[in-house]
């Protein structure tokens, strides 16, 4: 059976459809972080070398991968709206941006106070620090673009080329950042084993599904606000159920 | 083990639940924002109808 | 010859105009009208793919113009709201990098004779900062007398223009539509060239 | 009437911003100045321990010239949008991209090569060595005109906006991070002995990417912002 797509790239298909799938994401999402979180803090044993404090690494590893993660599917659907002129990828775009910021935030925040137990410092030029407080940097400036132009066209193209020229040079920045660290010789602690306990496999892999649901959930509630702004004024905006209630 | 050795996390309490109460304020902010969004968007909407809705009879009154 | 099929465009949420469709021949000149925002600037500005219509199509002979492109581009001449004149160079530097921009280069008797017949004579060499309003905007519709354009889009040329270079251009205009050419253009003043029917297009 | 080659045109748009530029001197000085004043306000914040500031010196002129070329990357197209250039160079016959080039280039001669002209001089004040110079001065030669391709992306895409000035070098700042890596790397290496090759042939490879697409992307951006 051909399903067409097309029929749910129209932002007022698309709303109803987010509208219903939101709950499942999010309770989805909130069961798995609490599987998660079970098996991070009492299944997981105590690390040899890092005692307790490896534990941050359940929040900060899934959290750092999604914030790259999202940058990618955020730049495959700004380049989507450019090429096919679909609005609804634009307005993913831009619905994606500030989640991906939050996550590259946490990612950094728990780096710290991961850091300052095992490198003895809150903050080391480490190749991944680095590179997590640059894509924080791009984030913003897309962010900052989008904000600062009023004409919603305008945005999603601009923001689009941003999130491209943006997604080519980050590998660029990577590797730029990586080779300047190894030349500087960065302080680097490996993890004590080679190879993790099951457990934490598990852990990780709850709070990494947990999170990316999460941020499905969000992004799918914050795409419906944006679609609701831009289409202002149209009838079926206005024969919305939630639309009944007077203000 | 009991709770408050749970809680002291073998002296590194700061730094892990720092880690995951920072997370869950940002995870916590993040979807109060969104819902503030949404009550925000849906009322200006409602403004905005209402008053179309006015302009509109104001012109049938004129006629 | 220009052809504009079921044309609609908006600016921000606002739709300005939709389903417009009108066609210019060879010789034919067409006056755009309407009050303040419906879109006259708009649709000049989309004739010159500025702006992408939201639905619609332009074509020239035949051709739609996005595909085109450069080719359309060497047929056009668009002088808009802004004169496009730098204050820092004089108006023959100003008139030879317009004709240099627009891909081509013109020598400097040609550009002179231009501006002559602009009334700007003896003022080639004064820096554009010291002319008054009208004579700034003779030395960017100077730049009709060097182009060889078929077609020309004017957005308000008679802004801060005097009774006598309201006049010229008139002649200007049917000079060029007696060569074939076409016009569109915007007003707020009475433009009549003597011996053509002014087409007009209602914009509401 | 004689057409106008891309070669010709070109050449036009860069003469045409150069001589903008000398009946306007005061833009090109301001980032010059600034440029002189950042690099020597470094030692005073720092202390003056000439062992130090050798080994900062190449460091601090890179961010001085990153941070210089975003004070003049707003008037790129600025000037030209505002009084109505731009939309005839939209209109041109020709490729927006060869002239987006033109204008990229003009740029560079007006705010990239004053620094890389002035740096040795800096680098003095810093007690650099000659061959530690000689190298500050290759990399910039590379590095700068990478400043103004990136920076032509950023200011096309923040052209008309509301504090596109500060918007512009948030934007920009984050993209131009190898060309800091590199290119300081580059007087680093030579000056603990190592060789700069493998940074200057890095530099010199971005530079080309840059070059393939920056002008491009920038003629986009341009067409975006004019709608």
């Amino acid at each position: 059976m051909a399903i067409n797509w097309f029929k749910y790239s129209a932002p007022t298909t698309f709303y109803g459809l987010a509208g219903k799938l939101i709950p499942y994401f999010a309770w989805a999402a909130a069961i798995l972080f609490v599987i998660g979180l079970y098996i991070g803090f009492f299944v997981a044993p105590t690390d040899a070398v890092q005692s307790e404090a490896y534990r941050i690494m359940f929040i900060h590893v899934p959290a750092s991968i999604l914030s790259m993660f999202i940058y990618l599917v955020m730049a495959g659907y700004a380049a989507l709206g450019l090429i096919f002129k679909t609005r609804l990828s634009a307005m993913m775009a831009q619905a994606l941006a500030p989640t991906g910021a939050l996550f590259a935030f946490i990612s950094l925040w728990t780096g710290a106070l991961w850091g300052k137990p095992m490198w003895g410092a809150w903050w080391v030029w480490d190749a991944r620090l680095t590179s997590e407080l640059i894509l924080l940097f791009l984030y913003l400036g897309f962010i900052a673009l989008q904000a600062s132009i009023e004409d919603s066209r305008r945005a999603d193209k601009a923001g689009a080329l941003l999130a491209i020229v943006g997604s080519v040079n980050v590998p660029i920045i990577y590797f730029s950042v990586k080779w300047w660290n190894t030349l500087h010789q960065g302080s680097t602690i490996k993890f004590s084993g080679t190879s993790m306990h099951i457990a934490m496999q598990q852990a990780m892999l709850a709070m990494l599904i947990a999170c990316w649901l999460y941020a499905i959930a969000v992004t799918l509630a914050r795409v419906r606000s944006i679609i609701l702004e831009r289409e202002a004024n149209t009838t079926w905006v206005n024969e919305l159920p939630e639309m009944k209630v007077q203000s | 083990m009991s709770w408050a050795d749970f809680f002291a996390m073998n002296g590194y309490a700061f730094y892990v639940w720092g880690s995951y109460g920072a997370a869950l304020l940002v995870f916590a902010i993040e979807i109060v924002m969104v819902r503030h969004r949404r009550k925000v968007t849906l009322r200006e909407l409602r403004l905005m109808r209402d008053e179309m809705g006015e302009m509109e009879q104001g012109k049938r009154y004129d006629a | 010859m220009l052809e504009v099929g079921n044309l609609a465009c908006s600016r921000g949420d606002h739709r300005l105009f939709s389903g417009l469709s009108f066609s210019l021949h060879a010789g034919q000149i067409m006056q755009v009208q309407g009050a303040n925002g419906s879109g006259k600037t708009s649709l000049l500005r989309t004739l010159c793919g500025f702006i992408t219509p939201d639905e619609g199509g332009i074509s020239w002979n035949g051709k739609p113009v996005g595909e085109l492109g450069e080719d359309y581009y060497a047929e056009l001449l668009y002088i808009g709201h802004l004169n496009a004149i730098k204050d820092e160079l004089n108006a023959l530097e100003n008139l030879q990098m317009s004709a240099g921009l627009a891909g081509y280069t013109v020598t400097e008797q040609q550009a002179v004779a231009a501006l002559k017949r602009m009334g700007l004579q003896r003022r080639e060499h004064l820096p554009v900062r010291v002319l008054s309003q009208g004579q700034r905007r003779r030395v960017a519709l100077a730049r009709l007398l060097i182009s060889d354009a078929h077609l020309w889009i004017l957005d308000e040329p008679l802004t801060a223009l005097d009774v006598g270079a309201v006049g010229l251009m008139q002649e200007l205009i049917g000079e060029h539509l007696s060569k074939d050419g076409m016009v569109i253009f915007t007003t707020h003043q009475p433009l009549q060239v003597a011996g053509v029917q002014t087409r007009e297009l209602v914009l509401s | 009437m004689n057409k106008l080659s891309l070669f010709g045109l070109l050449s036009l748009v860069i003469r045409r911003d150069l001589l903008l530029a000398m009946r306007r001197r005061a833009d090109v000085l301001t980032t010059l100045v600034f440029f002189v004043m950042v690099v020597s306000l470094f030692p005073l914040g720092v202390g003056p321990e000439p062992e130090m500031l050798r080994k900062m010196a190449s460091g601090v002129v890179w961010v001085a010239a990153l941070l210089a070329s975003m004070l003049s990357l707003p008037r790129m197209f600025s000037a030209d949008y505002l009084d109505g250039t731009l939309e005839q160079m939209l209109l041109a016959p020709q490729s927006l991209t060869a002239l987006v080039l033109g204008k990229i280039v003009a740029h560079w001669m007006l705010s990239g090569l004053p620094l890389v002209l002035i740096a040795p001089v800096l680098g003095l004040q810093f007690d650099m060595s000659a061959q530690a110079l000689g190298m500050l001065v290759l990399a910039l030669l590379l590095g700068t005109p990478i400043l103004s391709m990136i920076g032509a992306v950023g200011a096309a895409l923040t052209l008309g906006l509301r504090g596109g000035g500060v918007l512009v070098s948030l934007l920009v700042l984050p993209l131009c991070i190898p060309v800091l890596i590199f290119g300081a790397g580059a007087v680093e290496a030579v000056t603990s002995g190592m060789s700069a090759v493998s940074n200057l042939s890095l530099l010199a490879a971005f530079m080309l990417f840059a070059l393939v697409f920056t002008p491009f992307v920038a003629a986009q951006a341009l067409r975006i912002s004019m709608e």
